[in-house]
């Protein structure tokens, strides 16, 4: 699987929450990006503003028709100039990059798949490839308040779903962890969100298989300047790069 | 077309290579392109100690630029000399080794060893590095201390030292000369400008240091110009870098003075920036009446010193 | 909400000014509102005599920023005193006067009568013109000069002194603390830094006067930084500039320690844009939660130091 | 006649020779603009890249319909990324700025209009302004090569013109300067173009009525930041400001 660099074509973009955009865009390179977890980086016009790639995580992948979903919040000037472009627009895009969730499980097995705000995105094109393998999903999303709810339903078919909102607008009151109870004891569990949410889980599912999808401010996103680096247990110097041997890691490989 | 440059120490196939810090040992960009093709390749740099650097967050984007402040994150002198080295000797390209330090004996002590390495062609003496406090920034600054910092890692090295210049400094043509005075082969100018960012709810610092290096297209007018001042002032080549990502701005920096020219932080947006540019190179310098790199070099100002005799 | 400022001989309804060499003397954006409107003016820089400046093109365009080297055109001393001062006096705004000159005694010159105008508030001693060879660049990167020139200037002046500090330093904190010991009221930053750019055909500079002044939004997180290590090593307030476009570039600057805020380029890009900004300003307040000026100004390294205090 | 700056609508745009394009721009703001000479102040796009806004000669304006047209050359980052624009693009525009061309003649006087390159397109709508008061026109008009001419058949319509190329290749080869015998003496003649076709015509005309318009690197183009000035014969720190008391002189006025 090799990362390239390609233009791909804006085919829809929709505001499905508040400053919260699902795009999909359409090119070979979209037969690259099979692994849940992984993440594309986007140059989102030409020139020098702005000036880096953005990383944002896969939402959807559709091989058949070459076409990938992202979701993305619409916050400084680089996700706001990508939320402005029309259909039909041409994207840079760098990708797959990073290490994504292993879907790899026994038929059967048990999955929760736990998403904060902007952390939800990639957990759906997870939870679908672990259908496609027979384990039993159920998700968790968190979101500030109703307005920033998406993918409900689409969470919905694929498993038992549970929403939260800190405002208690829509789903139950409170963080995703206050929920986690629901869902006795999965196999595996997976969670993608700010870090205040995965610390928690850390704490919450310590007898878990825990996997998390971590984010950080990026340079070249395939290694080589170190921004995105966090630490490792085992030396004070040791580190692992979020963009190459991440985003995904084990619970415990790093240092949250 | 002959795009090939000779330098102290450094037999280019083309003028164009990676800035360092912006391509860690090459195994990243290895993916993208064989490094065979680069001209040279400046790794990142090395101190005596493996640094973990920083915290994070460690970058920030500003307008046409961006600020970093890795903090010389490295794997240390043995590990650079055992494992990074050896691995980039399986491509045909000249290494020109990154060094930094705390001390003058960190200095001294990573130039003695690396410059013995069969890999390294040449080292870069990084007495500019604004991210740590030790960062050689105050070598970078004051004349004396570049000097004195200069002949000891020259006295130290196997293979020609270039000094990379900083450009947080009132007089670049004072730390220039007196590096040359020094035994430096060569210059490689500029590092980053000392510059902030802050988030825009708390007002607090983004990065993790407070203040980071301000790199890209935003920097390119004080690069040029001050490559533009020291290739005038002295006689050992000149390197260019700063917000290089096109193949005018490669034009641009060698009319201004340099011999050669090194990409940072396009290689971001970028990863295949090096090689097209050394691919558009020979058609640019057809486009401006030139039929080798040395044509126009420096021509920024050898025009205007014409003018000026002619008008006498 | 309350957006007033007072700084020493300074009243302002707000904390948005025009920066010195971007509004003239104020007559043409009094075509497009009131200067009654404003925080204050820095008017033109004023020298002794009468000044053509440099020759064209003066300015160049850089990727979000601009060069000039305009050269300190300016009618001189006696028709700044007697024609544009009397003619602002209609406009019930303070008056900052920029002044420049070759020697101390140009400065002093200068000082002495322009603050016996009634219709100036403070000067602000440009030590920083990069633009001219006598523009006072010396003087603002050697601390020893800045601090006797200002004490002249102070000693000469009716009024209180703001001086104006080059970014091109290896220490800007050092010249900022040399002249507040000189008597140095404020202090005013940045000036711009010093870039070029070549023409793409003949390889020549674009300037007439080779290099230039760099300015706009390429700048801002060089000046962000510098306001920010001032601000915490001097008593005196700050004036923050260097590419302030947005309100929340305002914010910016005041957040890294400003009392108050200059405003250059962006006059060109939008004539309206100080008008707007001070509209805009109460509520971007607001927003972050600040109701005067003072509740975030120098938060960036106030809330750092807080947390450093509750570390230890 | 206050200068304002307005979001005009794109409503056409043409490439109408090598690089050349023709754009049309229609808003309130154009009922202000009723004098050949003038400028426009252009701001291309949003943001900082292009920074500063770009000096545009009024070339046409309908005052009914309250459109104006612009000919510019593509060269540089700015207008490139207006010939980029689609119509239906908003564009930031202030104006109008400057002191246009007197346009005031006698009926039946004889006017000589003189335009070379992008210098041409203030003479058409000037053109179209002496027409209307009587004045019987005339034009030379210079270029590079047949590729880069433009509007030879509109400016037909108004009166006799001669198209010059630098190379031959369409009209007479050679100067404006070479096809100024066939002119008589005009009553009045006015030109715009780059600085050595004026100096020329300085000469060659020094006895007519010579106006002349300035083209010069701009800041504010509103008369505050000085970059564009020339001097004038007074004295050594005599000048004026292309943007507000020009780009219309009379021949002498200024030094060229
Ligand atoms: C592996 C990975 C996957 C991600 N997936 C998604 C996703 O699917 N949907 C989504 O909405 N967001 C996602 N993010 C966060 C997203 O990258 C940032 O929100 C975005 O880069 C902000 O850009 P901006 O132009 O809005 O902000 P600006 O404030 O203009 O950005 C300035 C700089 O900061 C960086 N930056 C700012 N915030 C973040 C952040 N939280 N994480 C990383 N870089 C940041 C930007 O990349 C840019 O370099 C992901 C981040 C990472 C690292
Ligand atoms: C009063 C006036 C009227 C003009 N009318 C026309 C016209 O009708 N049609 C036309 O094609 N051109 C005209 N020009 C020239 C036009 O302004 C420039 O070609 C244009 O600004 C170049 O911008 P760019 O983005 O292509 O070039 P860049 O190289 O990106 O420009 C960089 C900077 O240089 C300035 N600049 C570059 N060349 C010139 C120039 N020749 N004159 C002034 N500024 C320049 C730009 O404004 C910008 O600030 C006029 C200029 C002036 C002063
Ligand atoms: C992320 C990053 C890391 C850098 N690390 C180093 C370094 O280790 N040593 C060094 O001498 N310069 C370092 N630099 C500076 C670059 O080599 C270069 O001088 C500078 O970025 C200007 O070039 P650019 O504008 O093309 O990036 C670094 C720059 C960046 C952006
Ligand atoms: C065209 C121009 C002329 C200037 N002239 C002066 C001047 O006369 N005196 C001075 O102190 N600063 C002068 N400056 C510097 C500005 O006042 C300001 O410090 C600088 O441009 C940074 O602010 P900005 O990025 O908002 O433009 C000038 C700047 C420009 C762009
Ligand atoms: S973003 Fe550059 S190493 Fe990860
Ligand atoms: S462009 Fe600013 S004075 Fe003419």
């Amino acid at each position: 699987m090799s990362i390239q660099k390609q233009l791909l074509t804006l085919v829809q973009q929709n505001e499905i929450a508040a400053n919260v955009y699902e795009a999909v865009l359409e090119g070979e390179l979209v037969s690259q990006m099979t692994s849940p977890g992984q993440f594309i980086h986007v140059k989102v016009q030409e020139g020098s503003v702005p000036l880096l790639r953005r990383p944002i995580s896969l939402c959807d992948v559709d091989l058949a028709s070459q076409r990938l979903t992202i979701i993305y919040r619409a916050q400084g000037a680089g996700t706001k100039a990508l939320a402005a472009l029309q259909p039909g627009a041409k994207v840079d895009v760098l990708g797959p990059l990073g290490q994504g969730f292993d879907p790899e499980m026994k038929s059967n097995a048990s999955a929760l798949l736990i998403g904060g705000g902007v952390g939800v995105p990639p957990m759906y094109y997870l939870s679908k490839e672990l259908t496609k393998r027979g384990v039993k999903v159920s998700h968790i999303l968190g979101f500030d308040s109703a307005r920033s709810v998406f993918y409900e339903e689409a969470f919905a078919t694929l498993g038992p779903t549970t929403v939260t909102t800190v405002d208690g607008s829509r789903g139950q009151k409170g963080f995703v962890t206050d929920a986690l109870s629901h869902y006795g004891k999965p196999d595996r569990v997976y969670a993608c969100g700010p870090l205040p949410m995965l610390r928690a889980l850390e704490v919450a599912c310590q007898d878990d298989e825990l996997y998390v999808s971590l984010e950080e401010r990026m340079g070249c996103g395939v290694g080589a300047c170190l921004a995105c680096v966090c630490r490792t247990n085992e030396s004070d110097t040791a580190y692992k790069k979020i963009c190459t041997d991440g985003p995904v890691f084990r619970a415990g490989e790093v240092v949250l | 077309m002959d795009i090939s440059v000779s330098l102290p120490g450094l037999e280019l196939k083309n003028p164009i290579m990676p800035a360092s810090g912006c391509f860690g040992f090459g195994k990243e960009y290895s993916r993208f392109y064989s490094l065979s093709e680069l001209g040279a390749i400046m790794i990142k740099a090395t101190t005596p100690e493996a640094r973990f650097g920083n915290e994070t967050p460690r970058v920030a984007e500003t307008a046409s630029g961006m600020l970093n402040a890795i903090g010389l994150q490295n794997p240390g002198l043995d590990k650079v000399f055992n494992e990074e080295l050896p691995w980039l000797s399986q491509y045909d390209v000249p290494i020109i080794a990154n060094i930094a330090g705390k001390t003058e004996e960190d200095y001294v002590e990573v130039a003695k060893k690396l410059s013995t390495s069969p890999h390294v062609d040449a080292l870069e003496l990084n007495i500019s590095c604004p991210n740590v406090k030790e960062g050689g920034i105050a070598f970078g600054t004051v004349p004396e201390l570049a000097a004195s910092l200069t002949s000891a890692v020259v006295k130290a090295s196997n293979v020609p030292v270039y000094v990379k210049l900083s450009p947080n400094t009132a007089d670049v043509v004072a730390v220039a000369k007196a590096v040359e005075n020094a035994g430096a082969a060569g210059l490689t100018l500029i590092n980053t400008l000392l510059g902030m960012r802050l988030d825009e709810k708390s007002g607090r610092p983004v990065l993790a240091n407070h203040t980071g290096g301000l790199s890209g297209p935003a920097i390119k007018p004080v690069a040029l110009r001050m490559v533009y001042e020291v290739s005038q002032a002295v006689s050992i080549p000149v390197i260019g870098m700063g917000g290089i990502e096109t193949v005018q701005d490669v034009i641009d920096f060698i009319s201004a003075g340099a011999s050669a020219v090194a990409i940072g932080t396009a290689n971001f947006v970028n990863p295949f920036v090096c090689p097209e540019l050394i691919a558009a190179l020979p058609e640019a310098l057809t486009q401006v009446g030139a039929e080798r790199i040395e044509d126009i070099q420096g021509r920024s100002w050898k025009s205007l010193a014409e003018a000026r005799h002619h008008r006498t």
